[in-house]
């Protein structure tokens, strides 16, 4: 077990090193978000109340959007000189190497979404620090979910032709009910308004959501991987 | 509520037909295949045939 | 053999449907407030029936693949994926086509109506999936997980109905569904030759599926030496 | 002890049978020569033995254990046709990753060591991306042997590699082999890999044409065994 968890993060620690060192899926992930973020302010008059009540949903488009250049990455980036294969014939075990993989995804995407989360406020007017522990705790849950899928996809099409289309494709239909929840969740959090009642329902389908995605893509992913 | 176009009888048939339609469709599609798969069996046969000539 | 099953099974189907057509249209009445169109709905609900239980069975055929091996299962999970899809975009559009008389609009997003169409374009996805595999063994396997990953979220993109404000006309089958006994009898009954036409589909497509891999298999042996 | 025991292993690829009933032993310490033209199943057979696939019928057994068992892995050394060192890391970073995944004692002190015999310890921190073709292959070479594997798997080893690297790789097999090793590896060039095998295994439309020890006609004449087992 302790051998899993040592390898497991030997797999993050080295995703995140080489992301870090070449910053390619950050720096296209990061500009995408900001220009998605000023595109949005053609969309519609930025100020008014409108805004305020689909935050929430903007918010969470740009996650997703710039979030999908991070994840196609995630396993397109072994393809170079045949290091998946090197993996895959390592003593790791798959759920390992995918769990590795996911760590340092959700790292990424947290911390593109940690510097999102300001200019958004800025941008928009919106002052999201009202619930600084439930914003938090909708943005561990939602990620995870988008980050669960995103990485089993990216392991899914990683031999395809025209990977860096399909991943989108695919995706995000499976993606719906985690951004619907976190949507619904953070447009009234953004307002500072607490989560209570029947809202709570938002947080157990992102918990169902997290737990049953997870469970799946860990049992899945030596028939992904190992043909 | 006899009168037929109070009742929609028009949109009830177009409802229907439209069922059907998107069926025949799919049907379509099955017979394109078809002529698919019966023209690769025709362009693998000249392939076998043009091999046992040389 | 199988081609006159299959033909006998399409005739017991055609009379079952002209039968039903018939009751349908003098045996019961018009609904109290929506006139005659509300007879779309023996079409639309068992449409949406076919379609999910053709998304379950490429479920089950998914897992019977990986379990297998079997590239018959493979073929099973295409065909009625496919045969699956057609149905529910009937059932999409004979919705919008009421949702137009009733409503009075083609759409709206309702959200039994979104799932519907979210549910359509999750499989339609696995037949773009299964487009940019070329190698048969590889192809059947990523599908085959692709459907169980979709679905799995089916049950979720349905629980998030609930608790969305809906515009859609009361479950008739379950809940405070004030369905005549009359209607429920033929809602059930024309699922009967729309499920027996699906099958025949189905083993349409099955067959031109399993030509394709010997065809596939053909080639590979001519060009291989 | 034996090896590697393949066991009537099938693969197919749609109908397609790219391996029929391949079967063959392969004692501790001899090196197999496995040869075919191209298209005979030589790169699939050698993806199944390292677990990069997974046969559609029969099993292979790694040092007498079930395949499925991932433990087996750590006994086996595989080179593909990709170096399989990530280019943005360093030649220590690559080592070192390598070492701790396969669970070495100390990562360190075993990527130190392979970074001296490839004689790449003066540019240990410089990123692989920045390394000549020959530098990179060596490191490849390094992060096969790394853990001391029991078994080399080796697909056309001697084909993409320069001379130094060709030279370092055949003075490690045969330290291997000296070590009870097993090596198993794919090629088009018969002389060297004749020199070095101790058996042959000719794949001939993806079944198996001949099995057995490397004699001395096929050694004076390369073409001797395609000629009497092969469809020339």
């Amino acid at each position: 077990m302790t051998r899993f968890l040592r390898q497991m993060f030997t797999i993050a620690a080295k995703d995140l090193r080489s992301e870090l060192r070449t910053k390619e899926a950050v720096n296209a992930s990061l500009s995408f978000a900001l220009v998605i973020l000023l595109l949005f302010s053609f969309a519609f008059d930025p100020t008014s109340d409108m805004t305020r009540e689909i935050s929430g949903g903007l918010l969470w488009l740009v996650f997703a959007f710039a979030g999908v250049l991070v994840l196609n990455r995630s396993f397109a980036r072994e393809l170079n000189n045949d290091c998946l294969d090197a993996l895959i014939s390592s003593p790791v075990p798959g759920p390992a190497l995918f769990l590795g993989k996911a760590i340092a995804n959700y790292v990424l995407l947290l911390g593109i979404e940690c510097v999102c989360l300001p200019i958004f406020g800025i941008f928009y007017n919106i002052h999201w620090t009202g619930q600084p522990a439930w914003l938090a705790l909708v943005m561990l849950l939602g990620t995870w979910g988008m980050t669960v899928v995103g990485t089993v996809f990216s392991a899914l099409t990683v031999n395809m032709r025209l990977r860096e289309l399909m991943l989108p494709m695919l995706v995000y239909p499976i993606m719906i009910p985690c951004l619907m929840a976190s949507m619904q969740l953070t447009t009234p959090l953004l307002a500072s308004e607490p989560i209570s009642g029947d809202m709570l329902a938002w947080v157990r389908l992102l918990v169902g959501f997290d737990i049953i995605f997870t469970a799946l893509a860990v049992t899945l992913i030596d028939t992904v991987l190992v043909g | 509520m006899n009168d037929a176009a109070a009742r929609n009888f028009e949109y009830l048939a177009y409802g229907l037909s439209a069922v059907w339609l998107v069926l025949l469709l799919y049907v379509l599609t099955l017979v394109g295949r078809e002529g698919k798969i019966r023209a690769q069996i025709e362009s693998l046969k000249r392939m076998v045939e043009d091999r046992e000539k040389r | 053999m199988r081609q006159k099953i299959l033909i006998g099974i399409g005739l017991i189907a055609a009379g079952l449907l002209l039968r039903n057509i018939w009751l349908m249209l003098t045996n019961l009445p018009d609904e109290a407030f929506q006139g005659a169109i509300f007879r779309i709905i023996f079409f639309h609900v068992p449409a949406a029936f076919t379609a999910f239980l053709c998304f379950f069975a490429s479920l089950i055929s998914g897992i019977a693949y990986l379990r297998t091996q079997n590239l018959k299962w493979d073929a099973f999970s295409v065909s009625v994926t496919e045969v699956g899809l057609a149905f529910g975009a009937a059932n999409l559009i004979t919705g919008m086509i009421w949702a137009r008389i009733i409503w009075g609009i083609w759409w709206t997003w309702d959200w039994r109506l979104t799932s519907m169409l979210l549910c359509w374009l999750l499989y339609a996805g696995y037949l773009v999936l299964r487009r940019a595999v070329e190698e048969p063994t590889e192809r059947a396997r990523l599908s085959a997980v692709m459907s169980i990953l979709s679905f799995a979220v089916v049950p979720f993109v349905f629980f998030s109905i609930k608790w969305f404000r809906t515009q859609h006309p009361q479950p008739v089958l379950y809940g405070q569904g004030k369905m005549d006994t009359g209607y429920r009898a033929m809602l059930y009954g024309n699922w009967v030759p729309l499920l027996l036409f699906a099958i025949i589909l189905i083993a349409v497509r099955m067959e031109q599926e399993r030509r394709q891999r010997e065809l596939d298999a053909l080639r590979r042996e001519i060009h291989a030496f | 002890m034996k090896a590697l025991a393949v066991e009537s292993v099938w693969k197919y690829y749609g109908d397609y049978p790219a391996l029929r009933n391949i079967a063959f032993d392969v004692e501790a310490g001899q090196c197999v020569a496995l040869l075919g033209r191209n298209g005979a199943g030589k790169t699939t057979l050698l993806r199944i033995l390292g677990g990069l696939s997974r046969p559609s019928k029969g099993g292979v057994r790694l040092f007498e254990r079930e395949h499925s068992d991932r433990s087996s892995r750590a006994l086996t050394g595989i080179i593909g046709h990709g170096i399989a060192v990530y280019d943005e890391l360093s030649a220590y970073e690559n080592l070192k990753l390598f070492a701790e995944l396969y669970a070495l004692e100390n990562p360190h002190k075993a990527a130190m060591e392979w970074l001296e015999r490839t004689a790449l310890d003066r540019v240990k921190d410089s990123l692989v991306r920045e390394f000549s073709r020959g530098m990179r292959q060596r490191l490849a070479v390094a992060r096969a042997f790394l853990h001391h594997p029991k078994l080399l798997l080796l697909d056309e080893p001697f084909t993409s590699l320069d001379d130094r690297a060709i030279a370092l790789l055949q003075s490690l097999l045969r330290d291997s082999l000296a070590e009870g090793g097993t090596v198993i590896m794919s090629t088009h060039q018969l002389r060297e890999a004749m020199e070095l095998a101790s058996h042959v295994v000719l794949l001939n439309r993806g079944g198996m044409a001949h099995s057995g020890e490397r004699t001395a006609e096929m050694l004076a004449d390369t073409g001797w065994l395609y000629r009497n087992y092969g469809d020339a």
